[in-house]
């Protein structure tokens, strides 16, 4: 609309359903209303707790202003591969709620995605809500973002889980989908590094734009997620 | 994003070099040639009479006989081009020209370029200095600004340190490089002289239009517009130490052509240069009539009376005075005999010279091999403006200046594709630094007036960008350096700092 | 689009209109009310030059619709002011250190910075370049901005500054890594 | 006069003439957004 690149009859303000709002944490599970601000995610005491991975890389989206309003229901469900947030789900294996006129269905965020900005959910569908498994106790986590400044997407991001015979990799901006490689999470939980950036790297596609050239992007591709590994490592406890 | 989608907003040059020297450093020579891409059709405002604009100090702050310069201009289908906010004649381009001609200078003679430089300065007893291009240096002393910059940073640590950090490197133990950019620049602003500028035939000169007021009060009117340069505060400075009425009670009237003294406006350092110093020729005009209105008021002969700050006194008795103030009021309410009623005054300055500020920078630059990324760790910019009217002010310009360069060095391009779409058309894309990663600056100065402008002031604004987008670019430059970098191509954003890691080897 | 009944607060002024939804709160601001404080720079939300504070959240106006504004209380630079029409400590303070100079981005800044000491009422200097971020300055180089915020922040906690409701809800979130 | 007693750095001080850093004039009003920019219409 204000870019002149759509002409709408109605403008619906979702604000205001209490369904679509709130952050519920659970025994094993998050609840997150779509239009959950990313400022709702960094200030919730409890869910930096259960889940500080979420909080980690919400800190890296955009900027205070944008983040005030800027919900994780539009950074989802829009499906723009270089938004931060639908590789962070990739990598908790969150599961959305969508719905429709008659019924609700859940998606696996890992099945959502199908192409830049073509998604599993139907058209006169909306996402609702999220569900996001708490990872368990003594999780390693990092987020780890290439940005040239504060308010850019990705050169080339990646979300690491790690724990005991457990780890999940994904990737942002490196595909026309965010990247979730399971052989790179089974390398990882295996101990083995390189297998898993290299499992990674195997599954990912990226285009050339300002921030650099398509072999530029495979190098940065390689080290980010390196050190997102390292970083979650070295908080695995217990 | 209309200005640099559809105005003219940034110079495009490539330059060529070829510098002459002796084997213990002594430069002979230098040539030059640059091709400019003017875009779809020439916005630049050049002075008629150098259409190169001033590229002409492209021997920088050295001692070289001979020069020789070219200039080819080229016209393609991008924006109208040549032009730049904040360093509107190409300085940036002449200073990035022989900074870098002269640490490649330093590597073929496998010389500190330090001492290189050292060795070349144009000595403060050379000045005025006539250079090879034609132009006359009013004043410097860069040696000492030198010398002071080194000290500052602690040179020599530093250099040990990165000694240290390239074995490191070496060893394994580190993926990041350190780099330490220097620059000396000279600049050339005050545009200027009519015999040597003008604008499409438009002299250069600028102007001020005094008004003292019964009260002691005053107005001032110019022919230059501040756009944040503070022109308010510190015009009404030079006037109250030339006046000796507060600057709290002078007004600064600018911009409207209707009551506004013909001037040429603000751009390219010249508003104090030039209009600065038609204030204080303006005000010392002023000064003079008053001076014979407190001669007659104290009954004694103009040359008895002697200026002190805010009032003249009687020679040799300080007991008798006369303040500004009392002969504002006395000029309009008195009859002075043989004098007009009022105090006023209107100056149009012709400057005799351009005015040759400089300044030295220094950055400490933290470089990450494998990703391109860097963080700027320290940056010293030293300003030699001349005169200083309002240093708070100067410092901010020097802040602000360097910010530029750090976006022009490190990140910031209009790019086209091959139809020439503008590929940049966001404040995302074309790179405006943020609060995050902005370097702090550590702001210095020397003070060397310029012998032919009326308070020796010389033009702070732009030297900030001259002397620092050279220097952001020779830190990174001097990073590689040990692996056998000597050039680059800006901006040094992450993918190109990559490529020049990938290109020396350096990735596993 | 049909136009829909606008209520809103701008600086403490209740305020009301008919627009179209998709009218954007700065047009909304600047056009219709005539409250030019806040500027528009980029349009794309990235300079922030129009920031104003929406019910106690720094928001870029350029990319609110008004409907989305809709029962807000809306404060612009304008109503930064102390209620004796003298600067606030943080306009002042920005004046002491020389926070700015052409004057473009000030307004957004400022607000921003009202909000982040809201926010965050000791902040670190990196807490403030990470909270500042969103706002560009084409002048400045930011030395000065985080100097004047830095100062402003000394200064209003020296005053033992009575609790403000407007913190409320709002935790010190921005820390940087 | 006030200023019988003052000494010429003192004077020189209240004239806040150069190289004095004095605040800005401009700022008051630009800190509250009144400024006159380009693209403030009518």
């Amino acid at each position: 609309m204000k870019l002149r690149m759509a002409v709408l009859s109605h403008l619906v303000n979702l604000r205001d359903i209490p369904d679509l709002q709130g952050i519920e944490i659970g025994a094993d599970s998050v609840s997150l209303g779509a239009m959950v601000t990313q400022h709702e995610l960094i200030a919730h005491a409890g869910l930096g707790e259960a889940v500080p991975l979420l909080r980690e890389a919400a800190l890296q989206i955009a900027d205070s202003q944008v983040r005030y309003l800027g919900t994780l229901g539009g950074n989802v469900a829009n499906g723009d591969p270089d938004n931060d947030m639908p590789g962070l789900m990739q990598c908790l294996d969150a599961t959305y709620q969508v719905t429709g006129p008659d019924d609700l269905r859940q998606i696996q965020a890992r099945d959502f995605y199908e192409s830049a900005y073509f998604t599993a959910r139907a058209d006169d569908e909306i996402l609702t809500r999220l569900m996001v498994p708490i990872p368990a106790a003594g999780t390693g986590y990092a987020y780890e973002k290439q940005k040239r400044k504060i308010g850019d997407y990705a050169s080339a991001a990646a979300a690491v889980l790690v724990g005991k015979g457990f780890a999940s990799i994904a990737m942002t901006n490196l595909a026309d989908v965010p990247v979730w490689s399971a052989e790179a999470g089974v390398a990882l939980a295996a101990g083995d590094r390189e297998g898993a950036v290299s499992a990674a790297l195997a599954a990912i596609d990226p285009q050339e734009d300002m921030r650099g050239p398509v072999e530029f992007k495979r190098h940065v591709a390689g080290v980010v997620p390196r050190r997102a590994i390292d970083r979650a490592l070295s908080r695995v406890a217990g | 994003m209309d200005n640099p989608m559809s105005t003219a907003f940034a110079r495009d040059y490539w330059m060529q070099g070829k510098i002459a020297a002796t084997k213990d450093g002594q430069i002979t020579g230098l040539w030059c040639h640059t091709t400019a891409d003017h875009g779809g059709f020439d916005a630049c405002a050049d002075p008629t009479k150098f259409p190169a604009g001033f590229m002409n100090i492209c021997t920088g702050s050295h001692d070289i006989p001979t020069a020789h310069l070219s200039v080819d201009g080229v016209n393609t289908n991008k924006a109208l081009g040549g032009v730049a906010y904040r360093c509107s004649f190409r300085v940036t381009q002449a200073a990035y020209f022989i900074e870098c001609m002269i640490e490649v200078l330093a590597i073929k003679l496998n010389m500190d370029a330090t001492e290189l430089r050292r060795i070349n300065f144009i000595r403060k007893d050379q000045f005025p200095y006539q250079s090879a291009l034609g132009w006359k240096c009013d004043s410097g002393d860069y040696h000492t600004a030198w010398d002071k910059a080194l000290a500052a940073v602690g040179y020599d640590d530093l250099r040990k340190e990165q000694a240290q950090r390239l074995e490191d490197f070496r060893a394994g133990k580190t993926r990041k490089l350190m780099g330490i950019g220097l620059t000396h620049f000279t600049e050339i602003v005050g545009a200027g002289p009519v015999k040597n500028c003008d604008i499409l035939g438009l002299g250069m000169f600028d102007s001020c239009e005094i008004r003292i007021h019964p009260t002691g009060s005053a107005i001032a009117r110019l022919g230059t517009i501040s756009q944040g340069q503070g022109h308010a505060t510190t015009f009404a400075q030079i006037i109250a130490s030339e006046i000796g009425l507060p600057a709290d009670d002078i007004t600064l009237e600018e911009g409207d052509t209707d009551t506004a003294p013909y001037g040429l406006g603000t751009y390219g350092s010249r508003s104090t240069p030039v209009a600065g110093a038609a204030t204080a020729m303006a005000a010392r005009k002023i000064r003079a009539k008053a001076q014979m209105i407190a001669a007659y008021l104290l009954k004694v002969h103009d040359g008895d009376v002697e200026w002190d700050v805010d009032r003249f006194v009687v020679k040799g008795d300080e007991s008798r005075f006369k303040t500004a103030k009392e002969i504002a009021f006395a000029s309009y309410n008195q009859a002075i005999p043989g004098l007009e009623p009022g105090l006023e005054a209107v100056s149009y300055y012709d400057p005799p010279n351009m005015t040759y500020p400089f300044g030295a920078d220094i950055c400490v630059m933290e470089i990450d091999v494998d990703t391109g990324e860097h963080e700027v760790r320290q940056f010293y910019a030293l300003d030699g403006c001349g005169t200083r009217i309002n240093p708070m002010i100067i410092e901010g310009q020097v802040h602000g200046g360097a910010t530029e360069g750090y976006a022009i060095a490190m990140g910031q391009e209009i790019a086209y594709d091959d139809m020439g779409n503008h590929k940049t058309a966001t404040l995302m894309d074309f790179f405006l630094p943020t609060t995050w990663g902005t370097p702090t600056y550590q702001a210095d100065h020397t003070v060397t007036p310029s012998p032919h402008h009326p308070i020796g002031d010389k033009g702070a604004g732009e030297s900030p960008n001259v002397g620092s987008v050279p220097c952001f670019s020779k830190a990174v430059h001097d990073a590689f350096r040990p692996f056998g970098l000597t050039q680059s191509h800006m901006p040094d954003d992450h993918w190109r700092v990559w490529k020049i890691a990938r290109d020396l080897g350096l990735h596993r | 689009m049909s136009k829909m009944h606008v209520k809103l607060t701008v600086n403490g002024a209740a305020v009301e209109g008919l627009a179209e939804p998709r009218t954007l709160l700065i047009h909304c601001l600047r056009e219709n009310l005539g409250v030019t404080g806040p500027h528009v720079g980029c349009e794309t939300s990235h300079c922030g030059a129009c920031t104003v504070d929406m019910d106690g959240r720094s928001v870029k106006s350029c990319t609110v619709f008004v409907a989305q504004a809709q029962g807000a209380d809306v404060t612009t630079v304008e109503g930064l002011v102390n209620a004796d029409g003298s600067l606030s400590v943080l306009q002042e303070m920005f004046r002491e250190h020389y926070g700015l100079q052409c004057g473009f981005c000030t307004s957004g800044t400022i607000t921003r910075a009202h909000r982040f000491l809201q926010e965050n009422p000791i902040p670190t200097e990196e807490q403030v370049r990470f909270g500042m971020a969103g706002n560009l300055c084409r002048c400045t180089g930011y030395q000065n901005i985080v100097k004047a915020i830095l100062a402003a922040a000394e200064m209003m906690n020296a005053q033992d500054k009575p609790s403000s409701t407007e913190g409320v809800g709002q935790q010190k979130v921005e820390t940087a890594e | 006069m006030m200023d019988d007693v003052q000494s010429p750095e003192e004077r020189s001080a209240g004239l806040k003439g150069m190289g004095c850093s004095r605040k800005r004039v401009e700022d008051v009003r630009f800190t509250q957004g009144k400024g006159t920019m380009s693209t403030t219409s009518s």
